[in-house]
């Protein structure tokens, strides 16, 4: 390991709060987004105990209420849409363009303190009497009828949205303006390109909930009628504009996800990633009609059929870019060299997680179709597969492969494994049911529910304990890790991206030298600085397509 | 990171810094566009509704106060566009000038803002505070009113709020103006906060018409 | 360091006064004849010409901030995409959501 | 749906299998290999970008018609008002006969149900007849479906509505004709006749002072109004349904018919959703009533 790296440069909890380093700010919302996973985790703990019996005797309906929707607001907005851009994309997008730092370090650590104080306002409501309004904030319900503490939470969701916002705006300039001396757009890691194309959603969709949220909150506090029949408004239009963000943070969510996964798929199938300009293109592609299908959770609130046709049909074409990520991944894995390590694990993972969440997608999309499953079990269970086999699965992929980088040390092996196991086993024993729960025509927010569905409920508790330990567990040896772990090296798998060129861990400065990037991306062929058996190579066959 | 001169230790350049932060500005009007735009969709989808109720209420705001504060607003932006040009040629003492001007204007501004909001308030239009449109106008008349009212103050409230933090960025600037910072090297908080002050204005362009001259016949 | 820094020359191009009193100036005119517009009937001749013609001012005068004040008209392509962004989306969110009111008469 | 599933799995399964096939068959087998540098390949690219865009192109199809099919009720329903309030439902037979969290309707007719919520939004959702709809405060949605076979049925509320949603469900009762009218004719009174109470309120909230029926009054006559066609003030015409009425006694200045003056006040916040549907009724009631030649809001021969 470095004598010197950001990690020892400074010392003190001053070094800390106060860094502008976007390596220590991306583990200052490590520890704060594991912290609001671990409330989030417990929710929903709580959740699937209370659901074991049709009756629903744990809690009250209430508390019930109350749970469910504390699960949604803390792992949505202060767990998802965080967690990789905020931690593995802060880390690492300076690293991988070859730059110092983020464009606007102070910014970025303004960031993290504006969700500190959004995450305090959200704990505080929590705290005092909860929020029972679902996450979706629905109006009149929440603006009108709820008795729970809606106010602080959606005041702390707006000061929230600021932080993504600026993060978005920092990801974007850096990308723009700080590239090392040959990083073209088109040698970008994929990564990269995720988090512009994530960036992209940020900025055009995180201001228009947070108005929302303080239109809402200020016609709950002056009892004001923008959304409120009674009082002349509208309550459709309240949730056209909530989707018109909330549809796209869905692709805040999973696009990073994409990212990682570009990243793991071809290093630890040692051969250049298959189709790399439409990935990209894809990318940015989903950011973009991500925006134009919102009224899709919107069919049957009685909204033009018209508006609903159209919808439905750009529902279909989002579809498309995700598809061909899917393609092109597989193919990246024909005639590779394929290692079984821990990320890789998480990689395969993944493409089978989100491939059924994705095509459940489908389903929700026909028009037809979504009248039966609209707001049952099988709405939860798609978008848990994207949400958590897709995204959380991504994260913590992300988090096993950068490891080495993040602290200079591997973990062990052997349980990593394991826990990535665990976690596919438990997840799909979680979420696999409730699609069938949802065909059956449960409907979603219930605290009691028809005996005839128990069998299904309980086949998803049992899975969700798996899932919990699966949770457990990496979270022991990784801390374990920081300081017991073998000596990673600057490059252990080892990996084409500019961030392998540095030490592990990185100095503060990242680089010694500002880097000069003379080579294409995952390009394992050309590149002899890695120690490869390149001649070994059975057919070298031209390259050819579209790279 | 380390700071020489004006530059950050982030960058390798002026040029480049000043790109970078130019480009930050930019992104982040975007981000106040469609902040504002929410509340552009709330109030188009409303007066849609009740277009006859949305011009009465118009016709009761000061018609003459508005245009003044749009012709104030304007020339603030014209100072500021000023400054930023003296910046560029090198003028220390009319940069300083001009920033004062406009912090002026914007406080004229804000000052007549204030002013009809206390004209609002002797009429009971405030909303949620014993909102009456008019006396005698039933209940249908006064959601439909008070519907009005709200976007009229949400709309110009966070307006204004943009001006407050607005004319603390022009103190700020004036300050350091004042110690003669900006010169044709280094002008780039200037540039800034004027493509912010100019943004706000752009905002107030569109208030202006949708909240003051709705069926103004 | 960035394969745009060719263009950070223009961004720092040199207004002329006269430029910004003229569109000042202009920027008057606008405003007082939106102010004589919204005085007349406009909607007798076509249902909503009013709020069009309030609008496509309103409209005028933003483009000549954008170009001339905020220096839009001699900024690199780059920051012009992001102006165009900005309106673009706004106008899906406008339009996307009212074509949701407007379409509801279904029979 | 079928289609959907096969589709889905086809590519599910395809893929996961190609999938873990090459995990195994491109396993790495020295420590330093290095895979094959395949680039990408611009015809794989084409088919994989087409053939599915084309697939989900049929299931846009396939489920735009049922869509399209639902969310246009046919002419022949039998209509029922379903009112949902935290936490309950009340369910209104055309003959006035309520009920709370159930409902009943015969076998092998359309039904419509016209649904209100006197609060918060809800959703009338019968998975069995794979059926929903939100019900939205300040306005009315339908739904329709034509029951099959009798028996009891599950219905839910799908929509988050507070406390007790969870609880806010009942029983669809599916019975032979014969027996439906059976039990109507067994439990309907007048005075829950929503065109005695409509009738009753048309008066009370002086309604009838404007709307004479002779069309000679300062409003419209409502004679054979509903389902008509009316031509308003700005020279469009709307067909009376009953979302038309409701928004003329909520909002009556949004829509003025021709030749008359806005001075109808707003009943905005004065009536109750069960009060509204009363009214309605009774409006619908004066279908068959003669038409005036002058003053009513619709044309004789605008009838349809």
């Amino acid at each position: 390991m470095p004598r010197e790296h950001y990690l020892n440069a400074t010392y003190g909890i001053r070094s800390w709060l106060l860094t502008t380093d976007h390596k220590r700010i991306a583990l200052l919302y490590l520890v704060s987004v594991t912290f609001f996973f671990f409330i989030g985790g417990t929710f929903a703990s709580l959740i699937r105990i209370h659901l074991l019996t049709p009756g629903g005797y744990l809690v009250t309906p209430e508390t019930y209420n109350k749970l469910f929707t504390m699960h949604g607001v803390a792992m949505i907005f202060f767990f998802l849409i965080p967690s990789i851009p905020a931690v593995l994309g802060n880390f690492l997008i300076p690293m991988m363009i070859g730059a110092k730092d983020l464009a606007f370090p102070k910014i970025n650590l303004l960031s993290w303190y504006i969700y500190l104080v959004g995450g305090c306002f959200v704990l505080y409501s929590f705290a005092t009497g909860g929020l029972d309004t679902g996450w979706t904030f629905y109006t009149p319900l929440s603006s009108v009828y709820s008795n729970s503490a809606v106010t602080p939470a959606v005041i702390g969701i707006f000061i929230n949205g600021f932080s993504s916002i600026l993060t978005g705006l920092n990801f974007i300039v850096t990308v723009h303006t700080m590239r090392a001396p040959g990083m073209t757009w088109f040698r970008l890691p994929l990564f990269v390109w995720a988090h512009y194309a994530t960036s992209i959603i940020f900025i055009l969709g995180t201001p228009v909930i947070a108005i929302t949220l303080l239109l809402a909150g200020l016609e709950r506090m002056l009892h004001l009628g923008f959304f409120n029949p009674v009082l002349g408004g509208d309550p459709i239009l309240f949730q056209h504009l909530f989707w018109f963000y909330s549809h796209p943070a869905v692709y805040i969510m999973i696009l990073p996800a994409m990212g990682v996964i570009s990243e793991i798929i071809p290093t630890f199938a040692r051969k250049p990633i298959f189709g790399y300009s439409f990935i990209a293109g894809s990318s940015i592609a989903i950011a973009v009609i991500g925006f134009f299908v919102w009224a899709h959770h919107m069919f049957l609130t009685g909204e033009s059929a018209y508006a609903a046709l159209t919808f439905s049909f750009l529902s279909y074409l989002v579809a498309i870019p995700s598809a061909v990520k899917t393609f092109n991944w597989t193919s990246t894995l024909y005639k590779g060299s394929i290692s079984w390590e821990t990320p890789m694990l998480y990689g395969l993972g993944f493409i089978g997680l989100f491939l059924i969440g994705g095509l459940t997608g489908l389903f929700l999309a026909c028009l037809g179709v979504d009248i039966h499953l609209h707001d049952t079990y099988f709405v939860i269970a798609h978008f848990h597969y994207i949400m958590v086999g897709g995204a959380v699965m991504g994260y913590v992929g992300g988090l096993h492969f950068w490891w080495p980088k993040i602290t200079g040390r591997l973990y062990p092996e052997g349980l990593a494994k394991t826990a990535a196991v665990t976690l596919f086993v438990g997840f799909n024993l979680t979420f696999f049911p409730q699609f069938i729960l949802g065909y059956l025509g449960m409907p979603r927010r219930y605290h009691s529910y028809p005996p005839e569905f128990q069998v299904f409920n309980v086949m998803s508790t049992a899975g969700a304990s798996i899932l919990a330990l699966g949770y457990l567990l990496p979270m022991i040896y990784l801390t374990w890790s920081m300081r017991y772990g073998k000596v990673a090296g600057p490059n252990p798998w080892p990996a084409t991206g500019l961030e392998w060129k540095t030490a592990s861990p990185p100095l503060t400065e990242n680089f010694d030298v500002t880097p000069e990037v003379n080579w294409e991306p995952y390009d394992f062929d050309n590149r002899h600085d890695l120690g490869l058996d390149v001649k070994g190579h059975p057919s070298l066959a031209p390259a050819h397509g579209d790279d | 990171m380390h700071r020489t001169g004006e530059l950050y230790g982030q960058f390798e350049t002026l040029d480049q810094q000043r790109e970078s932060a130019s480009l930050g500005m930019w992104v982040f009007l975007v981000t106040e566009v469609l902040f504002f735009g929410g509340m552009f969709m709330t109030y188009t989808l409303n007066r849609s509704m009740y277009p006859e109720i949305f011009g009465e209420a118009s016709r009761s705001i000061n018609l003459t106060l508005g245009a003044i504060n749009t012709i104030v607003l304007i020339g603030s932006s014209l100072t500021m566009a000023m400054s930023v040009w003296a910046a560029q040629v090198g003028k220390k003492q009319l940069v300083t000038i001009f920033l004062i001007l406009t912090l002026i204007l914007g406080s004229v501004f804000l000052g007549i803002k204030g002013v009809e909001y206390h004209e609002k308030f002797v009429e009971h239009h405030v909303p949620g505070l014993n909102f009456n449109f008019e006396p005698g106008s039933d209940a249908g008349t006064n959601a439909h009113a008070q519907l009005f009212f709200s976007l009229y103050f949400a709309m110009t409230g966070l307006h204004a709020l943009h001006m407050i933090i607005g004319a603390g960025l022009l103190i700020w600037l004036i300050k350091e103006s004042f110690k003669g910072r900006f010169n044709t090297e280094y002008s780039t908080p200037v540039d800034l906060v004027g493509l912010y002050w100019h943004f706000v204005d752009i905002v107030w362009i569109f208030l202006f018409p949708l909240l003051y001259l709705i069926d103004r016949h | 360091m960035s394969d745009n820094s060719a263009d950070t020359h223009s961004e720092h191009h040199i207004v002329s006064p006269k430029v910004y009193f003229t569109i000042f100036a202009a920027l008057m005119v606008c405003t007082f004849l939106t102010v004589e517009a919204a005085k007349i009937d406009l909607n007798a001749y076509f249902n909503g010409l009013n709020v069009i013609v309030a609008l496509a001012i309103a409209t005028l005068k933003a483009s000549l901030v954008v170009l001339f004040f905020m220096h839009g008209k001699y900024s690199p392509k780059r920051t012009k995409l992001v102006i165009v962004c900005s309106v673009f989306w706004l106008a899906i969110m406008l339009f996307m959501t009212m074509s949701d009111y407007v379409s509801r008469p279904w029979k | 749906m079928v289609y959907i599933t096969a589709i889905c799995l086809f590519f599910a399964v395809a893929i996961t299998v190609v999938v873990i096939y090459f995990f195994f068959k491109y396993k790495r087998k020295t420590p330093g290999e290095v895979g094959v540098p395949i680039h990408g390949d611009m015809r794989l690219e084409t088919i994989w970008l087409v053939v599915p865009l084309l697939l989900s192109l049929t299931m846009f199809a396939g489920g735009a018609v049922i869509y399209v099919d639902y969310r246009r009720a046919p002419l022949d329903t039998l209509d029922i008002y379903v009112i949902g309030k935290q936490w309950m439902w009340k369910s209104q037979q055309p003959t006035g006969l309520r009920e709370i969290n159930e409902l009943h309707v015969p076998v092998g007719r359309n039904v419509k149900l016209i649904l209100a919520s006197e609060d918060v939004i809800h959703n009338f959702s019968i998975p069995d007849f794979r059926v929903k709809m939100d019900v939205v405060p300040g306005h009315y949605n339908t739904m329709w479906f034509r029951p099959t076979k009798p028996g009891r049925y599950h219905f839910f509320c799908s929509q988050y509505c507070g406390t007790n949603h969870a609880l806010m469900g009942g029983w669809v009762t599916v019975m032979e004709p014969s027996d439906y009218e059976a039990w109507l004719s067994g439990s309907s009174t007048a005075d829950t006749n929503p065109v005695v109470a409509g009738e009753k309120l048309f008066t009370e909230k002086a309604c009838a002072t404007c709307h004479l029926p002779d069309g000679k009054g300062r409003a419209p006559s409502l004679n054979g109004v509903y389902e008509g066609k009316v031509a308003l003030a700005d020279g469009s015409t709307v067909t009376a349904d009953d979302a038309y009425l409701r928004e003329s006694i909520l909002a009556p200045n949004a829509k003025i018919v021709a030749g008359f003056q806005p001075l109808m006040p707003t009943f905005q916040g004065q009536l109750t959703e069960e009060e509204i549907l009363a009214l309605t009724a009774y409006v619908k009631s004066l279908q068959s009533q003669p038409v005036p030649a002058t003053g009513a809001g619709v044309a004789p021969a605008g009838k349809k």
